[in-house]
């Protein structure tokens, strides 16, 4: 579904992604890992458009979207999460989710504007439905009226998700969705992140948590340096030489 | 090195929590005089946070640390530097506006008096950054920020070096380098703690080890019985 | 239960439009004309001045003038013996202030005195006629005053008729001077002032170059006197600010200037600033308005120096005796016109005030006497200056003739 | 209604509608002062308008508004995404523009300012009609996706852009917008005063607006709203040896505010808390 | 070319005022993360106290020098916890929420001085600070340099070669630069961060002292106003020339003075503020983070 081919990105000098290509399935949860300063990271703001590339392309469906707007990416069904769990302090948890769904140029100016006072939004009261059905996926929808100020760093990361994937899109890129949280909450991200495939999405994982990656993840690529050193199924991932001295070092 | 035995740094049941986050849970550590100790485990599972509790980055830790005999737990961390300890963060936390030698003074900050000295010192030890002197550091390149990092905390005269993660993202043969230098520098009398991803090579290199994970030791010995332990894999690769 | 609450704050908002249409218009007191015998127990005077802001202290001297006439006259024994009060009213440099607080006067006030800066006025005083209301506002510039002529009245001659013969006189004091150039800055009325002066300038045969403008926040003034004298000038005019035109003649000697007497400084700019910043480098520089400080009075005698007293020894300010005046003014009016302060006369009253002024004959002001003309004082005399020591010498008196 | 309480609410509309307008674009943390030049310039061409050819005053205010809304968009093209500091300088460059141009126009008074723009009927209705509607419009806004996003866009630029958001657009809509109430408020302006003065379309109401944006709250239209009247009427009520201490007493509270309360009296949590109990009874 | 000689000459001397005070600005910025949209205010304010205490001492200038400085420091140690307290989190927003701080600031003390000091009247300095009894240093013709432009311009080219000595060459300089860039980093290499923070800020308040003396020398004269006047413009060249860049602020500053010298001198004085931010404009919008680029 997500095809990218010699992906590169240089910083100056540096090489934080060189040459990178492999294919994103849909319906497989890929996972993507790497020692820190891998790359991955830098992957993921190449794929949403936030950085532009040095080189090579990235194809949705087979339709090249190198360059594109961030917005447009977005809106084209490619979201993310991001690891400090940015969430809107002065919105409410349901509002924050509901921000997830945004196109500018298909806004309906009448429903948003010319609505008469005592009248309900159709529109708005979907929006609401389909906020709070997610957030009973990720099991927040008691909190839907708390402020987002007010949550404790996984039910951050929780709604981040279920904020990134209300739009239903087509590849969810989770970035470090288990930072910062202790095994109970990691399970669950590891089980959320079944629930998310079933809904149709595609997650792409990026975490350090080999314990929850490897469970959930059906295929694995792996990055050091830049560029890519392995890919498969997440046995043959472990098992790679290759892959064992990225981690643990050369024996 | 003849007083081989004696502890220089403990660290006692310590606990940190940022906000929300538990990062340590109960840590209890020490490193002796002329050692070289590594701390192992996977992101996140608080070893950057040992070492900003053993300088006393944050004030909200619990627990004791003493160094050389003395409690340093209440201190802060300008004093700590001072009484011989010196981290050298992770992603190398050179100050990149900044020319070598200025980031190397100000390694030297509370003691200028032999400056000279240590800066020919450093020097010897790492020719390039005499090259590079007055180049901006974020210029440099990974390695030889790391090498600048490492040769600032040298500039303190420091008892006891903590590393943290100074292989990341760089080239196999340049870690193979600092691992080199941090080993001559271990001989030299400093005692290091380091935390490192490279487990092998760490552990090679050191002479004992800590597994962390979650913020809890959950493994400790010398560093022949941790390369053969099935567990270490475990803790990385999570299988 | 939410569209209830929704409806009642509706019900409340159409309710202050309802007022609010039927109340823009203040109804006037009864019109009916008998003689009342009402007795007031005090006059009160509202003044609404500048008491706070960048030009704050030249509304206290304004204020102070006024209280002394009020203190003079309540030692007098006061209006139809009650006394008078003159209530300071803070407008600051606001315009929306200035509008409430004279929407306040409107409905009881039987005359007032202010507002003073320029934004206030042209905020305020539309409301003072609307509501029949007469204004002593333009106590500085003609312009405005005539704009809401009859309930405004102004202490000053038309500009461009009355202030180029004391420019002329300056002119002709000075036989070689052949070119002049004039320093103007943008702000109020003074633009209008500078074209009265060319009309002076042109009147004594002298050629009038290119003027400079002065930015109204101008900080250093070289590139201004550089440009002024590379037209090779041989007299100047200032027409800006206290500060500014010290600084410029400051600037001037700086680069060469010598000959103070061929500068003439405008009436605005005579103030407590060109003083204490132009210190002794003013001596010799030339200067004009409307008031005498050594006039050869005892009133003015006693004026000048109950304001040193209160003022660490600074001479009056320029503008102090007019308010001083007003009150005076206003003292006559009510005496001559046989005003009660009757509510129930409100209307003609203030009719009668303003029609009085606005052509009272023959007033005793603090320095000299004059007569108004629809609003506008007749042969008010200029004075030309010369400074010395920071005090200001007479050279000359200007009538300008009436017409 | 008295007369007193007749400026006292038109002006508190032009106080409302000017920080709205100033809120608008700070809620993706523009501070956008060009607002005050599309007042002067609207509030000038209606005076001349209404001086010159005699147009109606609904009319004039329709075409000033729109006039705000074209200035401001044609500027908003360069900088709908600028950084805020770009922002900033852009709003002062068009005040002293403006102000420049305005006192050297002989036909709009230049420096002795404008007389006798005519008293019109219904302009505080007029006023209060087009705050209840801006009011409806915001509140419509904050509780749409495009408020929504404009909160994100206020926390993190590259965050609202993987919703989707469209920063510049945004950016744009909402300055557009606001200059669109700045030029209407400059006519109500006008035909509330009556003159107009080149000297008030400068610092002066950057600062009491800004005071009244930060004290009320950035985080909702409510603050603004309320902020306005309390902070304009108070000094009114207050003795004058208070009163006259006004700007040192903003100055005071504006720094209090920012160091206890940093997003200001009325947050979204308030408003929301206020909503909910007056809804329970 | 005697003309165009003096217009530059002069240009120079406005554009010294806006070096000095964009330096201190900047500084603020580098050493404390602090946007101080009124520092041009606060040295006005010292240029008051300054004025206060020549006349309390009968024109001692050594006094009056001191006192401008000294209040200098104290203001800027009380007000930049302030700052700090709100710069917490290091966010855009609250760089925004510290120019409505400064602004506040701003707004306290231009009122205090219009209601209190001298009546609200420009004040004057004395002829023995201002060196203006000294005559010209220079003189032909139009162009002319005053013996107080020469000392308050070499007193200003001292202090800000001083400051870039203390901050690129000595051990304290280090400290700030180090603070500045990374305060966590800073405390990891033992610098005390609340004492070199005190003591920037009192390096920055010495160098807001010394402006103040020196603008003091060069306008003879200041009002409660001045401050405002020079605000809007000091954030703009450190915006144009990139926030927080010393070198690049010398040279906008000097240009800035040199282009509203030109422009008075040749076209309309009233005009010189519009041409000049409309020059600023066009710079900001083809170089949006400044022409020598932002240093924070």
């Amino acid at each position: 579904m997500l095809k990218i081919q010699d992906v590169s990105k240089h910083f100056g000098g540096l090489k934080a992604l060189n040459k990178v290509g492999f294919t994103i399935e849909e319906g497989r949860v890929h996972g993507i890992i790497g020692p820190n300063g891998s790359g991955k990271t830098t992957l993921f703001n190449c794929i949403t458009g936030l950085l532009p590339l040095t080189g090579g392309q990235i194809f949705l469906d087979g339709n090249e979207i190198t360059g594109f707007k961030p917005s447009v990416i977005a809106n084209m069904g490619i979201r993310r999460t991001f690891q400090s769990g940015k969430l809107v302090p002065s919105l409410t948890v349901i509002e924050n989710v509901m921000s997830g769904i945004y196109d500018f140029q298909k806004t309906d100016i009448r429903d948003t504007f010319f609505r008469l006072p005592f009248k309900k939004s159709k529109k708005e009261a979907e929006l609401r439905e389909k906020s709070l059905s997610i957030l009973k996926m990720v099991d927040m929808d008691k909190a839907a009226d708390r402020w987002a100020s007010d949550l404790v760093w996984a039910e951050r990361q929780f709604v981040q998700i279920a904020r990134a994937a209300v739009s239903n899109p087509k590849i969810l890129l989770l970035d470090e969705p288990a930072s910062g949280m202790g095994p109970v909450e990691t399970e669950q991200v590891g089980y959320l992140i079944g629930k998310l495939k079933l809904r149709g999405i595609t997650p792409v994982v990026v975490s350090h948590d080999m314990k929850m990656l490897m469970n959930v993840a059906e295929w694995v690529t792996v990055l050091n340096f830049g560029a890519k050193i392995c890919e498969g199924t997440p046995e043959t991932v472990q098992n790679d030489p290759k892959v064992l001295e990225a981690y643990l070092g050369d024996e | 090195m003849n007083r081989q035995n004696e502890t220089i740094l403990k660290v006692d049941d310590v606990y940190l929590s940022y906000g929300h986050v538990e990062a340590l849970k109960g840590v209890s550590l020490e490193v002796k005089r002329g050692e070289i100790v590594v701390l192992v485990g996977a992101n996140g599972a608080g070893k950057t946070s040992i070492m900003e509790s053993i300088l006393g980055v944050y004030q909200s830790r619990k627990g004791t640390v003493t160094f050389k005999d003395k409690n340093v737990t209440n201190l802060s961390a300008d004093k700590i530097v001072r009484k011989g300890i010196y981290l050298v963060p992770e992603g190398r936390g050179v100050f990149a506006s900044m020319t070598v030698i200025d980031n190397l003074l100000l390694g030297a900050h509370h003691n200028l008096k032999n400056a000279k000295a240590k800066l020919t010192y450093v020097y010897d030890l790492f020719p390039i950054l005499s090259e590079r002197r007055n180049q901006i550091a974020g210029t440099l390149s990974g390695g030889e920020r790391q090498m600048l990092a490492i040769a600032r905390a040298l500039m303190s005269n420091p008892e006891m070096i903590m590393v943290d993660e100074p292989s990341i993202g760089l080239a196999p043969k340049i870690v193979s380098d600092i691992f080199k230098i941090l080993k001559e520098l271990n001989k030299e009398g400093y005692s290091i703690l380091l935390s490192e991803q490279n487990v092998y090579k760490a552990l090679k290199l050191s002479h004992r080890g800590y597994v962390l994970e979650t913020g809890k030791v959950v493994l400790t010995g010398t560093s022949e019985e941790l390369l053969i332990n099935p567990e270490i894999r475990k803790a990385y690769l999570g299988a | 239960m939410k569209k209830r609450i929704l409806l009642v704050f509706m019900l409340v908002i159409l309710s202050v439009f309802v007022f609010a249409n039927g109340a823009k218009e203040e109804p006037a007191a009864s019109t009916e004309t008998v003689q009342s015998s009402f007795q007031v127990t005090e006059w009160e005077i509202p003044f609404l001045n500048c008491l706070t802001g960048p030009i704050a202290s030249i509304g206290e001297y304004l204020e102070w003038g006024a209280e002394r006439a009020a203190w003079e006259i309540n030692q007098a024994g006061g209006i139809n013996g009650v006394p008078v009060k003159v209530t300071g009213i803070d407008t600051a440099m606001s315009p929306e202030t200035g509008t409430v607080e004279m929407a306040k006067l409107a409905k009881n006030a039987l005359v007032v005195m202010g507002p003073v800066p320029e934004p206030v006025i042209l905020a305020a005083v539309p409301i003072a006629v609307r509501a029949g209301l007469y204004s002593f506002t333009a106590t500085t510039s003609y312009e405005y005053a005539a704009k809401f002529f009859p309930w405004a009245i102004s202490w000053f001659s038309p500009t461009e008729e009355k202030l180029p013969p004391v420019v002329t006189a300056w002119a002709k004091k000075n036989p070689d001077m052949k070119n002049v150039v004039q320093f103007v800055e943008n702000y109020g009325a003074w633009p209008g002032m500078a074209k009265a002066h060319e009309i002076g300038l042109e009147k004594a045969g002298v050629t009038v170059l290119n003027q400079v403008d002065v930015p109204s926040d101008a900080v250093t003034f070289g590139p201004l006197v550089v440009k002024a004298l590379s037209q090779n000038p041989d007299g100047i005019v200032f027409a800006a600010n206290a500060e500014k035109v010290a600084k410029l003649i400051l600037e001037l000697q700086s680069r060469g200037w010598e000959d103070n007497s061929k500068l003439l400084v405008f009436s605005s700019a005579d103030d407590g600033a060109l003083y204490t910043t132009g210190g002794d480098n003013l001596n010799g520089v030339m200067i004009y308005n409307y008031v005498d400080p050594d006039l050869d009075t005892q009133r003015w005698k006693e004026f000048r120096a109950a304001f040193k007293a209160d003022h660490d020894g600074m001479e009056p300010f320029s503008l102090s005796p007019n308010y001083y005046d007003a009150v005076y003014m206003i003292k006559r009016a009510i005496e001559e016109t046989g005003i009660t302060g009757d509510p129930a006369m409100l209307k003609e009253e203030r009719i009668k005030i303003r029609d009085y002024c606005n052509n009272i004959q023959n007033f005793e002001g603090l320095m000299f006497n004059w007569s108004n003309k629809d609003g506008v004082p007749q042969d008010k005399p200029l004075f030309l200056f010369k400074i010395e020591n920071g005090k200001k010498v007479l050279v000359e008196k200007v009538v300008p003739s009436n017409k | 209604m008295s007369l007193p309480l007749y400026y006292f609410l038109a002006i508190t509309a032009v106080y409302i509608l000017m920080t709205w307008a100033l809120y608008l674009p700070y809620r993706v943390a523009h501070l956008h002062f060009i607002v005050v030049a599309n007042m002067a310039i609207s509030g000038y061409f209606g005076g001349y308008a209404a001086i010159n050819w005699n147009w109606p005053f609904l009319l004039i205010l329709a075409v000033g508004l729109i006039l705000g809304a074209v200035v401001a968009f044609i500027v908003s093209i360069a900088i709908g995404d600028a950084p805020t500091f770009a922002v900033v300088i852009v709003g002062f460059t068009f005040i002293y523009i403006t102000k420049t141009v305005i006192e050297n126009w002989e036909a709009l008074g230049s420096t002795m300012g404008m007389f006798g723009i005519p008293m019109v009927n219904h302009v505080l209705l007029v006023a209060y009609l087009f705050v209840l509607v801006t009011g409806f419009f915001i509140y419509r806004f904050d509780n749409s996706r495009l408020g929504r996003a404009a909160s994100a866009i206020f926390v993190n630029r590259e965050l609202a852009t993987s919703f989707g958001v469209n920063t510049k657009h945004l950016g744009m809509f909402l300055q557009t917008w606001a200059g669109a109430i700045g030029g209407a408020t400059g006519v109500l302006y006008a035909f509330i005063m009556n003159s107009l003065f080149p000297d008030f379309f400068t610092f002066h109401i950057i600062g009491i607006t800004m005071t009244m944006l930060f004290l009320g709250g950035y985080t909702t239209m409510w603050g603004p709203l309320l902020a306005a009247p309390v902070l304009w009427g108070l000094p009114l009520l207050l003795p004058q040896e208070v009163a006259s201490w006004k700007m040192i007493i903003y100055g005071v509270l504006l720094i209090v505010i920012l160091l206890v309360r940093p997003e200001g009296a009325i947050t979204r949590q308030v408003a929301a808390r206020v909503r909910s109990i007056v809804l329970r009874r | 070319m005697e003309i165009f000689i003096a217009q530059i000459i002069n240009g120079i001397s406005l554009g010294s005022i806006y070096v000095l005070l964009v330096t201190g600005f900047n500084l603020l910025l580098l050493v404390a993360m602090i946007i101080h949209f009124s520092f041009p205010i606060v040295v006005v304010l010292s240029m008051y106290v300054s004025w206060i205490v020549l006349g309390l001492t009968g024109n001692n200038i050594f006094l009056g020098v001191i006192a401008g400085i000294v209040s200098a420091i104290l203001i800027n140690i009380i007000t930049a916890p302030m700052f700090q307290h709100i710069m917490k989190k290091r966010g855009d927003v609250d760089i925004n929420s510290t120019m409505v701080l400064s602004m506040g600031i701003g707004m306290i003390i231009t009122d205090f001085l219009s209601h209190s000091v001298n009546s609200g009247f420009p004040i004057a300095f004395p002829d023995n600070l201002t060196g203006r009894n000294l005559g010209a240093f220079f003189q032909i013709g139009m162009i002319s340099i005053s013996r107080g432009d020469m000392i308050s311009l070499s007193m200003g080219i001292v202090f800000v070669l001083g400051l870039f000595w203390i901050l690129y060459k000595t051990r304290a300089g280090r400290a700030f630069r180090a603070i500045a860039e990374d305060p966590a980093g800073a405390k990891l290499v033992g610098i005390p961060i609340l004492k070199t923070g005190l003591q920037s800020y009192a390096m920055t308040g010495v160098l807001g002292g010394v402006s103040a003396v020196s603008i003091a020398i060069l306008l003879g004269s200041a009002s409660p106003g001045l401050g405002d006047q020079l605000g809007h413009k000091v954030l703009a060249v450190s915006i144009i020339a990139g926030l927080g860049n010393l070198k690049g602020g010398l040279i906008i500053g000097i240009l800035l003075g040199i282009l509203e010298a030109l422009v008075q001198g040749y076209w309309s004085g009233t005009w010189s503020n519009s041409i000049a931010f409309v020059v600023m404009l066009l710079a900001i919008l083809i170089k949006p983070k400044g022409i020598f680029g932002i240093k924070l």
